[in-house]
């Protein structure tokens, strides 16, 4: 985890989201979406600390992070880029897409560079099917994608310019 | 093309009005719907009026609506619920995402009528955590609805009173299943229980609830503007009024579009959807995403509603529709789906758990060419013992990729077991490239591209592949600029 | 309850409208076979998760076959349990099962007790007929309790459901999904690492050997093989009720003569009775109870015999670590004993003593290795065998347990009163209790022993007992789910008992983690129950405080009740533990 | 926003504003479709074009989904008593185009039209 004073001031604000819920069993899943808002990802500190605040299980807390495929216990690369294998991509040539996006990055899907700079991720359809196939990188979606555009969407990554 | 194929009623506000802008919803009618129940109707009539109206769930198994009303409506609770399911979780299907975008007030209305009438005061959306866009649009529509008096407190002086809130999915397919969706509501792992209990007894916190997709909850206003009866004069016999496609793939148009039940397949693809991209055959229609089957081209002039999309080995599912055309290997399609359903297995069940893992093994291995005539007996028998065993929904439409492909083009899957090819030239292992010695004019290019090393000839002579070392990777089928390379 | 009609297998029968299409086929003696489902009525542990769908049948209407197990009976249905399509479902399912399991039958801790092996011996399976990928895991074997082996895990869930809805200890959770899915601790924790109590009761359940205990059969036949070394074993109350099941004789038969002639026979030096320290632990108990009375301690006093209990309350309650009695447990106080009085009185050489426990118990292992509970640098115990693994050392020896003839225990420390039998089910320290702090407390030596109020499977059980002019408060719970529940009423103030008596397994020892399998038939429970008062009704001095090897122990070696020596020798501390 | 107190009010909010609809309407569609295809960008330079032109009886509305996804991002202008005009394929320099040609001088813009082939049904009294 980065710095302890940056980390206490996540704890606080996620302690302060807890408190401003209103009493309700089933928050678990929100509580856990706001911490990977702020974390980045779901280390065991951030379970733990989310399991006693709630006084669930740690087991609980863990079966849930790893039920869902939204939530990640590691962290991830400077840059995430996800690649749709919704049926619509796939029929449009993601599989492909997303194979060249390994090779070049040296990285199998899920895995992050080794300098942390870029996370590959395939995502199960974001519902762009109209402009498949589709990358999204950093948020932002890239349509009808051809594996020519991979470099180009790279160094637009690194360099930081949209 | 030919006149108005489409109809409009679920998706009658999208891209039409600013969905953060409750005013535009009003300006078009919105909230006269509960207005006019909350000031003349009874529960009971609301009941009738959908029942009247013939609407069926559109999430999936095509339940009539207002019978699922009726049987909340009559269980007690303490509480009731009303859970409006936006976990759309299709790969290929974003009809639910566009009218959140789209229309999110209409769900609002829909929720609080459904609430009015089985006697609910809070509802839920469960809304998938990868849609960021529709959930920021719903929370704005919520947040507006109650500075409006539209839902909350004593909506428009009736008395009446119903809260809404939102959860997030968080990457489960299984939660669309509506008692995997309690769990998750509840903030629990998304495994689906055995019914019954039905979540109409028992759902939420163990009260009454009413779980509905979006795009049954968006007809709810309509039915009631333009009256249960004008809802079910559209439609075919069993199936009233129009579904909303999201219609992707090869074809040209894509894009969303709402049409009456009992309209043709064909009418949807080449009237609506412009044909095959770049004039290819056509293949097949896979409705009901990972759920459904791929429907063959003799099918494309059956009426489509739920009965028949059943009858042929699919279904209606939530609307993806995706087109396949002449390139698509179908044994690749069935092994993509079983990829899906394996992945998204909430992992309970015995045949959903280990069967479907199987059934994916089996066809990687026949895409591998590893594959026998008694691996298909073995798909087909385990793929019809999974659909008969397993626990929800989601295992048990599991196999109908596999079965209903292996169905229509068992040729195909004979290929490859037999013949040891892919005939759509897909699955790399059974693709066999080759040196067209007369094309070949010894660039050298191929063998540079190669990564193994196994194409060799002099510059200026014509090349050789080692077929034993090739892992047919395709890199050489792409740097030939001569066509000196065929492809098999 | 009303009834409803139905037609199984072309048998017309009327069943209650509660009951599932299982129980109603076991009506008319057709048996379904299961094997994620569960269901002790009366200790309220039920699992229904209808996931592994071997019990499914064809119901007339439906388009799929239905679980039995989960499935209710309605008016009118018409059920086949065991048609053709049926039939082949469930062996595919036993197949799909064996295609993710290790096969490995012949050297499995479970052969020939485990139901996925008879469900396949039943099932005529002959060939496994899908192959592919199978799940491998670490083993965890952390712990000095718990042998989890994961790639047996068959995911029935039973365990989970003991875990967090019977003990409420939230130890196990499913993890990951899909074919991944495995049932554990979080973030893969080994054992020892969580806040398990080692009650055993996954263990208990569980249809395969994905959890069985720590086998310590190994070191144990070392021991006494070791010429060096005096090997002592003593048997806890519970043993004698539930060992003849390991040889097939009827549940609830009393084997203590034969256990003991066993014991002998298998070649332990000395055979000793853990029922003397429970006779022990019983005066320093209720003498502790009248010391608190008398000097306004902390009430209630919470009996502490139970090793799965203390863990859970130091973990969960760490704020109330000074309510619960500070004696040891019956086996450590005989450890400590032996390992003191007993060693000097008949000059051995302390460090040359082995003791064995054979207990009902997986905790007792656990408990064995707690640092404090070690006299003079050494472990009061040195072995825990569990009540199966006794039986397999019996087995291993080629001795023919149901013809032995009855033998005696060893002397001294042999004697023993009812009063500390029935420590081996639920109520029964407490009333052993009260049998002697009765008489202490008025004087007198009461006729009344039987206290019937306090007996029973009810979870949580209370009773109000006179003595003299005082109204003493008991509560009662077993099953830690219960324990929870009183514990958290004394932390907000609410309880208003003098005294609570918890044991963590359902049924107390009688039900512990390492009794012989119930396989899900709680009437095996309840026959324990039932041999334990019998054995108690059968002797001839029923009160602690009676035990002439008691008395003469005080006498001789550790002078007054609750005084320095026997604070020194029979009582332990308890801390805070980390809640993951 | 004022709070609706009844049925009534609601009728009357309704009427109050269809009465007030003699704008043009331009329509962005801006859905997660249309966004990835750069409608934020058509609908930044639509709004700066209409202040440019200082275009008075012109709202610019950003709409969810049009259907039309093959041809994101879609714009929609809707002039009272006219029929409404799709327009696909639409970017920056497109869309200025659309505002001179179309609203400006009411000539459409033939090459970018998208055939709208659906109707919607008739919500009651509720006009289009």
């Amino acid at each position: 985890m980065c710095n302890n004073s940056l980390a206490e001031e996540k704890f606080k604000e996620l302690d302060a989201f807890i408190d401003g819920l209103e009493e309700d069993e089933g928050n678990l899943i929100v509580i856990l979406h706001k911490a990977q808002n702020l974390f980045g990802y779901l280390p065991r500190e951030v379970q733990l600390h989310v399991s006693r605040k709630l006084k669930l299980s740690a087991a609980k807390v863990n079966g849930v992070v790893t039920f869902y495929s939204y939530f990640t216990e590691e962290p991830k690369g400077q840059h995430v880029i996800s690649v749709c294998m919704g049926t619509a991509c796939f029929v449009r040539g993601a599989s492909d897409i997303l194979s060249s996006l390994q090779e070049k990055l040296g990285i199998k899907c899920g895995e992050t560079t080794k300098d942390g700079k870029f996370t590959i991720d395939s995502l199960r359809c974001v519902g762009a099917c109209g402009l498949a196939p589709v990358v999204i990188a950093d948020g932002r979606v890239h349509g009808r994608v051809e594996i020519d555009d991979l470099d180009k969407i790279l160094v637009e990554l690194e360099s930081g310019v949209r | 093309m030919s006149g108005h194929k489409q109809l409009r009623i679920a998706l009658r506000n999208c891209g039409v009005i600013d969905p953060e802008n409750i005013l535009e919803y009003i300006a078009r009618g919105g909230y006269m719907a509960l207005g006019k129940i909350l000031d003349e109707m009874a529960p009971e009539d609301v009941i009738d009026e959908l029942k009247k109206s013939g609407l069926r769930g559109r999430g999936g198994g095509g339940f009539p609506t207002g019978l699922k009303l009726e049987f909340a409506r009559r269980n007690e609770g303490e509480r009731k619920y009303i859970i409006c399911n936006a976990d759309e979780g299709d790969p290929g299907a974003f009809m639910d995402r566009s009218i959140l975008e789209g229309d999110p007030q209409s769900i609002l209305e829909a929720m609080a009528i459904c609430g009015y009438a089985v006697g609910a005061n809070e509802g839920y959306v469960y809304i998938r955590a990868e849609y960021p866009l529709a959930i920021e649009r719903l929370t704005i529509a919520i947040r507006q609805a109650y500075e409006a008096g539209l839902i909350g407190d004593d909506i428009m002086g009736s008395g009446f009173s119903f809260d809404i809130k939102i959860k997030y999915g968080a990457g489960a397919f299984v939660c669309g299943e509506e008692t995997a969706l309690i769990s998750s509501v509840e903030g629990n792992r998304g495994e689906p229980h055995f019914k019954p209990p039905f979540p109409a007894e028992k759902g939420l916190w163990g009260m009454p609830t009413t779980v509905n997709n979006v795009e049954t909850l968006a007809n709810i206003p309509s039915i009631f503007n333009m009256g249960a009866g004008r809802f079910a004069e559209i439609g075919t016999k069993t199936s009233k009024g129009t579904k909303v496609f999201a219609l992707a793939g090869n074809v040209n148009k894509v894009g969303l579009v709402e049409v009456p039940m009992g309209t043709t397949l064909r009418e949807i693809v080449y009237d609506i959807g412009d044909g095959i991209v770049g004039g290819k055959k056509f293949k097949a229609v896979q409705t009901g995403g990972p759920s459904g089957g791929c429907i063959p081209e003799q099918f494309l002039d059956i009426p489509i509603d739920y009965e028949s999309l059943k009858e042929i080995g699919s279904m209606m599912g939530s609307g993806g529709m995706i087109i396949m055309d002449e390139d698509t290997c179908m044994v690749d399609i069935a092994k993509y789906y079983l990829e899906f359903t394996t992945d998204e297995s909430c992992g309970k069940c015995t045949p959903c758990r280990i069967g479907n893992k199987r059934l994916y093994e089996i066809l990687c291995k026949i895409t591998k060419g590893e594959g026998t005539e008694e691996d298909l007996d073995s798909l087909k028998e385990l793929g019809g013992i999974i659909k008969d065993t397993s626990l929800c929904g989601l295992g048990q439409t599991a196999p109908n990729p596999v079965l209903s492909t292996m169905k229509y083009f068992y040729d195909e899957y004979l290929s490859h077991v037999r013949d040891k090819k892919c005939p759509a030239g897909i699955c790399s292992s059974l693709t066999r490239y080759e040196i067209i010695a007369d094309k070949c004019i010894g660039c050298t290019m191929c063998a540079k591209a190669c990564p193994t090393a196994c194409i060799s000839g002099k510059v200026r002579e014509p090349h050789k592949i080692d077929q034993a070392k090739c892992i047919k990777c395709g890199a050489c089928f792409k740097a030939c600029k001569f066509d000196a390379i065929l492809k098999s | 309850m009303k009834k409803v009609n139905v037609t199984i297998n072309d048998i017309k029968i009327a069943v209650p409208e509660n009951y599932t299409v299982l129980e109603a086929a076991r009506e008319i003696d057709v048996e379904i076979p299961t094997l994620c489902h569960l269901n002790l009525h009366d200790l309220k542990a039920v699992n229904r998760s209808a996931s592994c769908r071997v019990c499914v049948v064809e119901i007339e209407g439906r388009g799929t076959l239905a679980p039995s197990c989960s499935t209710y009976v309605a008016e009118g249905m018409v059920i086949k349990t065991h048609t053709p399509r049926s039939v082949k479902a469930r062996r595919t399912m036993v197949e799909l099962l064996l295609s993710d399991h290790p096969k490995d039958c012949l050297v499995c801790e479970k052969n020939q007790r485990c139901e996925l092996q008879k469900l396949a011996a039943d099932l005529c399976v002959r060939e496994i007929k899908y192959t592919g990928a199978q799940s491998t895991y670490e083993i965890d074997n952390s712990s000095r309790s718990i042998y989890r082996n994961l790639d047996k895990c068959i995911l029935c869930r039973r365990c989970e459901t003991m875990c967090n809805e019977v003990q409420t200890c939230g130890i196990l959770s499913g993890m990951d999904r899909g074919f991944e899915t495995v049932v554990g601790p979080a973030f893969g924790l080994p054992m020892i690492d969580t806040m398990c109590t080692f009650c055993g009761q996954c263990v208990a359940v569980c249809p395969t050997a994905a959890l069985t205990e720590i086998n310590q059969i190994r070191e144990v036949w070392d021991a006494i093989n070791d010429p060096e070394k005096i090997v002592v074993v003593q048997t806890a109350p519970a043993v004698r009720v539930a060992l003849g099941e390991e040889f097939g004789m009827e549940a609830g038969t009393i084997v203590t003569g034969k256990m003991a002639a066993a014991m002998r026979r298998l070649g332990f030096d000395r055979v000793f009775d853990t029922d003397f320290a429970a006779d022990l632990t019983i005066v320093e108990e209720a003498s502790e109870f009248i010391h608190r009375l008398r000097h306004g301690g902390t009430l209630p006093i919470l009996t502490s015999c139970c090793p799965a209990w203390v863990k859970f309350f130091e973990h969960q309650f760490p704020d109330l670590l000074d309510i619960p009695s500070t004696c040891k447990s019956p086996h450590e106080m005989f450890g400590t004993v032996v390992k003191t009085y007993y060693a000097a009185k008949m000059k051995i050489d302390p460090e040359k003593l082995v003791v064995v426990s054979v207990m009902p118990c997986l905790a007792k292992k656990y408990e064995a290795a707690r640092p404090e509970l070690n006299t003079n640098g050494m472990q009061n115990v040195d072995y825990v065998i569990s009540t199966r693994e006794a039986a397999k050392m019996i087995r291993e020896a080629g001795i023919n347990f149901v013809d032995l003839p009855d033998e005696d225990f060893d002397n001294p420390l042999g004697e023993s009163t009812g009063a500390s039998v029935i420590f081996g089910t639920t109520g029964g320290v407490i009333e052993a209790a009260l049998r002697t702090a009765c008489d202490w407390l008025t004087g007198e030596s009461l006729e009344k022993v039987d206290y019937h109020q306090l007996r029973g499977l009810e979870g949580i059980r209370e009773g109000t007992v006179k003595i003299g002019d005082m109204e003493v408060r008991i509560g009662i719970a077993h099953g830690l789910g219960n324990a929870r529940r009183l514990l958290e009423d004394i932390r907000s103030g609410k309880s208003t008992y003098h005294a609570i008596e918890i044991m963590a397994c359902p049924g107390g020892c009688i039900g512990g983690g390492g009794q012989p399998y119930h396989g899900g038939d709680e009437g095996i429970i309840k026959k324990r129950a039932d041999a334990i008062y019998r054995e108690d009704q059968g002797k001839a001095k029923r009160k602690s405080h009676e035990n002439e090897n008691v008395i003469e122990l005080y006498r001789d070696y550790l002078g007054e009740y609750y005084g320095e020596k026997a604070h020194e020798l029979l009582h332990t501390s308890y801390q805070k533990r980390e809640l993951i | 926003m004022i709070k609706i107190k009844s049925f009534n009010e609601l009728k009357e909010l309704k009427e109050s504003l269809n009465a007030q609809r003699e704008h043009i309407r331009i329509i962005v569609g801006m859905a997660t479709c249309g966004m990835a295809a750069g409608a934020g960008e058509v609908f930044d330079s639509i709004a700066g074009e209409i202040m440019r032109q200082g275009l008075k009886n012109v709202t610019v509305v950003r709409s969810g989904c049009m259907g039309a996804c093959h041809s994101e991002p879609t714009v929609e202008i809707v002039k009272p008593g006219e029929d409404p005009v799709l327009y696909g394929n639409v970017d920056s320099s497109r869309a200025k185009v659309i505002i001179s040609n179309h609203i400006m001088r009411g000539e459409i813009v033939e090459e970018l039209v998208l055939e709208k082939n659906y109707e919607t049904a008739s919500l009651g009294e509720v006009e289009q």
